[in-house]
């Protein structure tokens, strides 16, 4: 591989020309052009739907464009499939998850190139200790025979971080790989990403937290409906943030994250938890364990939990929501003791879920937007005998539509179609369209971009308004700050602390969220 | 995006499904233009009922399948169950297994046609609500239940009948197989209702959507609060159903019930909703596909037998067809896209 | 082009015996001069029954057929004779319907009883027996079987089934059963199977135990079993005549279709009879045997 | 998390694995004392081989039907493939069609056994082959692609051999279904032989992990660099080759190709395979599993069959042990998970 030095600096590594992507209808790209150089971290960036994903997928070969060029290291660059890119160095880390979820960890590591031992046969145990290394760079510590299946999200995405860091690449693409991430692991990230930048490697990084991109990328390039809205350079410090909203956007950007201001919220409890354990799962052998949590969520609140990956803040919401067993402690929703066996139980008293897996949990991949829409609410939508009322049904989406700023093209397309931050905004109508008392909201705004991440806030904020009890788990503590009227934080399996969100500081909660490692290490 | 793109969006869309859903239908056009071709009388109105008469049976059991490969589930049992319920509404009809050979069609021993066709449909739905439980309760995949289930409800017909038919129905019955309202055979007639009905329910009903739902996702449709098994079970109780009504149309139809009825059927019906473009995997799918496919089927024997094409040569072109109708409509889809 | 069109259907082509029964169908009509619509029953009363409405839509002369089962084809051949279309079966009757033209057959019972008496005549002093069925609820297998206990039921104690089992009519389950038979029960002294195939298969389970000398029978006389009858592999086979039924069917059929002449019988019933090595002469394939 | 807590996991997993994987070896011990128990001849070697043997015809194409439904396929068309594929052998081995009835072992008019063999797994992997292309290229689903090959293959059959059996091999060729090698058969040998091989294939070669990766998550794969459809055909051509070597066998040991070979093999050989816990869905299972499948079955009919059990009685306990095995296999999996 030529190192950063064999190459001319201003040479590009990649340069696109007049890019264009048209599907059945949509436009998704309409000639973008851009370069990336060796040993420059290029952020990517633009609303949901701006095209990004689409970009990077014709970069690594997954689809072709309609038109346009693409030069690869001086050569023209056609790739038929991702196997063409790949060879050329190019490593992608996509957007929806791209693990095998019946292989483990290990293999997913090593698909296609598993360490070879005696006889040219796969040697299972290199494959064990080198995989074992590789999760390691990226802080992850499970054991590598483990079936990606019983992973978290989290947990997923940072062993597709690490298998891409372990091949040899002179690009590496990141569409949101850091997602559904931790402070913590994304600095782990970061400062990795500065490594390779050292070692002559590009990255091309896409992402909606506008402060990591700011913190790292070197320039960036922002799409804004298919096209190019413009190029960013880094002079001297970082870019600033208005900046980038504001090409993004089209017009001046308001203040994003704004500070909770001390609403009333003098609600009654709402729902409270007492004393809630779980035990291991056979389904979900890793999953944390919940011990004592003791929580009270009150009418017209919202709470947020924090806690790093693997707190178990998803296992809390899943008990509560009856799709996990519990094996002790009472749930009491407005005074009455509740025991939601499956999740049908608990959205019939009230309960509702925001899943945090899209892909898995949440959204029927085939099937139109309309029956994904309104599957929890069916029974709103359909008469005494069963028949679905559809034009009040197609009358609520369209009001969600306009509310959410859902981009779709028809209630009837499939939501496979929609970029990810337009999928989590009708998973969110779903709920809405129910009405819940209770709403868990597990990492409401993956994936969701700037603009309608500051929508996603208001309308909870606006739901809170209107009595309805949220519970906010979020790995983004600029999100739960400035969204969050109490704050709670978890630590594997256990609340460790609670503070109002007024009170509260990044400091603070990394520390309450970080709390027993301390202990640990000081024993 | 401005509104003018977004329309003429949904306008292409709307022509592409029209197209998509065309594709085996335009498939079934075109046979039967051949075959009018080669033979005229082929569409003799006398022959055409022949055909509506031929399919109704698997055609019947296809619509229940619809919905179990809707859930992503299969049902491998239909054959041996329809030959099941068959023999039960035989013993329900003539009140006892004794008489297996006689035909005397005056002997109204038994308990009469409603009883049979009740008994028959009715222990079609148990059946398929056992197989609904196992699958969901004892969670063995639905090949391996119904694949049980195949041999066992032909070993439970053997038993019955100690290996015989059971022959010779009343009139009244009989005319469920054989009899007309107008010039449109009954089981034609039976067919088609019950189509329509399926049609209704799973595309206007909230139980149809939910269908839809746990097929494309289970685990998002169980988040969603849908009671997965439930539905799980009632799909397996509705082919059950739908193989005991066949039964009894069949029985009707050869006079006789045989310990050796629907050998083989599985792979007909599933074919047939397979062909009319509801996909193994679940969630994707249409009575209206299943009604084509299970039409296509039944165009492309007939018409083959018409010609008189031996018998092998009828196998391997069927064979052949089959994969081609297929192939044709997922070329279709892929242009139609884009 | 008035040349007559008739319609000639057999139960099933996977079978050799029906396969050389439409030969001799087929012959027939070219003989006779008239066109022939053939049809594959497919092992499937249905099917039997939509060949032959789609025959009757191309308005055939006439209908010679060997039905998949007695009864579950009788309607159809009922709707053909309401239409006027004359029918003559082969090989199997159906039972309850009015006017058929003439019946052409043997008697599996009958068939099954002969094969049985030559087993006893082959073992004075009694036999224990393997007895392999055909498929579970076909009408030969049925018919048969009912034939080989008709004549070993009254003398039990003499002659014992000691193993009884189906084997499908498929020579590769026969072979599977009759090995499991043979380790479960020892050598028996005769092992009676409801068709050749199945014949062939238990002399290749004997042949691997070197039990060459229990006597096996089979049926329907196909030319492979002549040739093991001749070798001595088998010890004897049913004929049931299947060619000279289908060319008596076709003729009868012909003649009435042609100017409307009434057979002169209206019952053609060929007696079953065993071939052994003596008398293959008898057996009507023995040319096809090289 | 402490190294111990992860050290007893980790154990604790492992023990798992193994009694996992021996759910229904488990259940396969149970039935060989059942019916030692019932019948202590059944443990002979003279019966312990015959199962073996026995075994071996679908086992063998079991093994390949592994791969194919390791990628979430499926092959139908086995059963046809085989009695075509021995078709062809046995117009090898004797030179022709033409000498279809003659029993005369003595006659060297063919190719001899190696031409025959050769013909049969060639033919087979084409056959394979060409329904893989069809799959990946027409983007017609397996089920429909082989559903269409078994009645496809059949025609050819019986068209090659008019319907009749081709018998009478030289005793080279019969050996190999026939022979014993010291007390073991020759076709448990061929069987044990392939089920090693496909074995290391599978578990330890790029390539065998390559087509569990595939039956994970095809667009995974893809996006994971690897040539998705190559492998895909790949398998076909591995079910086709083994189905070609199962009929040679097959030929061998009847010392007879029949066109009505095979018939309904596919369900027995995918019970086989699904038995042994590998999923429909892909990505999870594995070649001792499907070996511990085929001998259930094997066992079970034998044990049956040695019993002198009614064939009706027969169809509904294999029917029912079918359901509890894999109902058993879940439940242990289940407990052992806790
Ligand atoms: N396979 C497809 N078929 C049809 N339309 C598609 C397809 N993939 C993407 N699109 C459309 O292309 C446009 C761009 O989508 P893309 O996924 O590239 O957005 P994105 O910028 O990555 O958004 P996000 O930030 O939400 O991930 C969207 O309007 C989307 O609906
Ligand atoms: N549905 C599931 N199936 C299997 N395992 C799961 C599932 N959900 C969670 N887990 C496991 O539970 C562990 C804890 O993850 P969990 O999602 O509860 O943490 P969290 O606090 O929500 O953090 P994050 O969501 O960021 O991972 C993970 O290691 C994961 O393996
Ligand atoms: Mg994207
Ligand atoms: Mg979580």
């Amino acid at each position: 591989m030529p190192t950063a030095e064999a190459i001319a600096p201003s040479l590009p590594l990649l340069a696109v020309e007049g890019v264009t992507k048209r599907f059945a209808g949509v436009t998704a790209l309409s000639d973008v052009s851009l370069e990336v150089r060796p040993g420059e971290i290029l952020g990517l960036l633009g609303e949901n739907g701006a095209g990004k994903s689409t970009l990077l997928k014709i970069l690594s070969g997954v689809m072709p464009p309609s038109s346009g060029r693409i030069v690869f290291d001086g050569v023209e660059f056609n790739p038929h499939n991702p196997q063409d890119a790949k060879r050329l160095g190019i490593v992608t880390i996509y957007q929806e998850l791209s693990l095998i979820p019946t292989l483990t960890v290990a293999e997913n590591i090593f698909i296609g190139r598993a360490p070879l031992g005696r006889f040219g046969l796969v040697s299972w145990r290199k494959m064990e200790v080198d995989s074992r290394a590789i999760i390691a760079r990226v802080g992850l510590d499970l054991d590598p025979e483990t079936p990606v299946s019983a992973l978290s999200v989290a947990e997923q995405q940072l062993v597709e971080i690490a298998r891409a860091l372990s091949l040899k690449s002179r690009l590496i693409i990141m569409d949101e790989p850091t997602s559904a991430l931790t402070e913590t692991e994304v600095q782990k990230l970061m400062s990795i990403m500065g490594r390779l930048r050292k070692d002559g490697v590009a990255i091309m990084f896409v992402t909606h937290r506008l402060e990591e991109a700011s913190a790292i990328c070197d320039r960036m390039t922002v799409l804004r409906d298919g096209r190019l809205a413009g190029h960013l350079d880094r002079d001297g410090g970082p870019i600033k943030l208005p900046k980038i909203i504001e090409k993004m956007v089209g017009r001046a950007a308001s203040e994003l994250y704004a500070r909770p201001t001390l609403r009333d919220v003098a609600g009654d409890v709402r729902l409270s938890v007492r004393g809630l354990r779980t035990v291991r799962d056979p389904q979900a052998p890793h999953a944390i364990v919940l011990e004592g949590i003791d929580l009270d969520l009150k009418a017209g609140e919202i709470l947020g939990v924090a806690g790093l990956v693997g707190s178990g803040r998803t296992e809390l919401a899943r008990a509560i929501f009856g799709a996990d067993r519990i094996a002790a402690g009472t749930i009491t929703l407005d005074g009455k003791t509740i025991a939601p066996e499956t999740p049908a139980d608990a959205i019939a008293l009230g309960i509702g879920l925001v899943p945090e897996d899209r892909k898995h949990q949440a959204i029927f991949a085939a099937l139109g937007i309309l029956t994904n829409f309104s599957v929890a609410a069916l029974g709103r939508y359909s008469n005494a005998l069963g028949f679905m009322a559809e034009r009040r049904e197609r009358q609520a989406l369209a009001s969600y539509r306009k509310t959410l700023s859902i981009r779709m093209a028809s209630p009837e397309q499939p939501i496979e179609g929609l970029s990810g931050g337009n999928q989590q905004k009708v998973i969110l109508a779903r709920w809405l369209a129910r009405d819940p008392k209770v709403l868990i909201v597990d990492e409401p705004t993956r994936g969701v971009d700037v603009g309608a991440k500051a929508e996603v806030h208001q309308i909870l904020v606006q739901l809170a308004g209107r009595g309805i009890a949220i519970m906010m788990i979020s790995s983004e503590l600029p999100e739960v700050l400035a969204v969050s009227d109490r704050i709670v934080t978890m630590r594997r399996g256990r609340i460790t602390g609670e503070m109002p969100g007024i009170e509260a500081t990044e400091e603070k909660l990394m520390e309450l969220m970080a709390l027993d490692q301390t202990q640990e290490a000081t024993q | 995006m401005t509104s003018t793109t977004e329309q003429s969006q949904r306008s292409g869309i709307n022509v592409a499904r029209l197209l998509m859903s065309f594709g085996p239908l335009m498939f079934l056009a075109l046979l039967i233009v051949v075959f009018t071709v080669l033979k005229p009388s082929f569409i003799d109105p006398i022959n055409i009922f022949n055909i509506m008469r031929q399919i109704s049976i698997t055609g019947l059991i296809a619509l229940g399948m619809t919905f179990v490969i809707l859930t992503a589930g299969i049902d491998l049992s239909v054959g041996s169950l329809l030959a099941f319920c068959g023999m039960v509404a035989a013993v329900v009809a003539k009140g006892g297994t004794a008489n297996t050979l006689s035909l005397s069609t005056s002997g109204a021993q038994g308990y009469g046609w409603f009883a049979a066709l009740l008994a028959a449909v009715v222990v079609g739905a148990l059946a398929g609500g056992v197989q609904g439980f196992a699958i969901t309760r004892l969670k063995v995949p639905p090949f391996v239940v119904t694949l049980g289930g195949l041999t066992v409800f032909r070993g439970l017909t053997l038993t019955i009948s100690n290996g015989g038919p059971i022959s010779g129905f009343d009139a009244s019955m009989r005319w469920f197989g054989t009899g007309l309202i107008g010039p449109v055979p009954v089981p034609a007639i039976i067919f088609a209702a019950a189509a329509i009905l399926c049609h209704i329910v799973l595309r206007y009903t909230r139980y149809g959507r939910a269908v839809y739902a746990v097929g494309g996702n289970a685990e998002a449709a169980r988040l969603s609060g849908l009671r997965v098994d439930r539905i799980l079970i009632s799909v397996y109780i509705i082919v059950g159903f739908f193989a005991g009504l066949a039964a009894f149309v069949l029985s009707a139809r050869l006079n006789s019930s045989e310990a050796v009825a629907g050998i083989g059927y599985e792979l007909t019906v599933i074919s047939a909703v397979v062909i009319g473009g509801t996909s193994l995997f679940g969630g994707i799918g249409s009575v209206g596909g299943t009604v084509v496919g299970a039409a296509l089927i039944g165009v492309l024997q007939n018409g083959l037998q018409f010609n008189n094409v031996s018998s092998y040569t009828q196998s391997i072109v069927i064979g052949l067809i089959l994969i081609l109708a297929v192939a044709f409509d997922r070329w279709l889809k892929s242009r139609v896209r884009r | 082009q008035d040349k007559l069109t008739i319609l000639g259907s057999v139960p099933s082509l996977g079978f050799p015996f029906f396969v050389h029964m439409l030969n001799q169908i087929k012959a027939e009509a070219q003989a006779q001069g008239v066109n022939l619509v053939e049809s594959d029953g497919q092992n499937s009363a249905p099917k039997q029954t939509a060949d032959i409405e789609a025959a009757l839509v191309q308005k055939v002369n006439a209908i010679v057929i060997s039905p998949l089962d007695v009864n579950a084809l009788a309607p159809a051949i009922e709707q053909a004779i309401q239409a006027g279309v004359p029918v003559v079966t082969i090989d199997r009757r159906v039972d309850g319907v009015e006017g058929i033209l003439a019946h052409v057959g043997a008697d599996n019972v009958k068939g099954g009883e002969a094969e049985a008496q030559a087993m006893v005549a082959a073992f004075p002093n009694g036999a224990k027996i393997f007895h392999l069925q055909g498929q579970p609820g076909a009408g030969p297998a049925i018919d048969r079987n009912k034939g080989v206990h008709n004549v070993l039921d009254p003398m039990k104690d003499k002659y014992q089934i000691i193993f009884e089992q189906t084997a499908n009519f498929a020579r590769a389950e026969a072979l599977s059963v009759t090995e499991a038979g043979l380790a479960a029960n020892g050598k028996p002294d005769a092992i009676i199977c409801a068709n050749d195939d199945m014949a062939l298969g238990a002399v290749e389970a004997c042949a691997a135990r070197n039990f060459t000398d229990v006597k096996i029978y089979g049926f329907d006389a196909l030319p492979e079993a002549l040739v093991a009858v001749r070798d001595g592999k088998l010890a004897g086979t049913v004929e049931q005549f299947p060619g000279e039924q289908s060319r008596t069917a076709v003729q009868i059929a012909v003649a009435y279709a042609r100017d409307k002449t009434e057979p002169k019988e209206k019952l053609v019933l060929l007696t079953p009879i065993v071939i052994g090595k003596d008398n293959l002469d008898k057996a009507e394939r023995l040319g096809e045997t090289k």
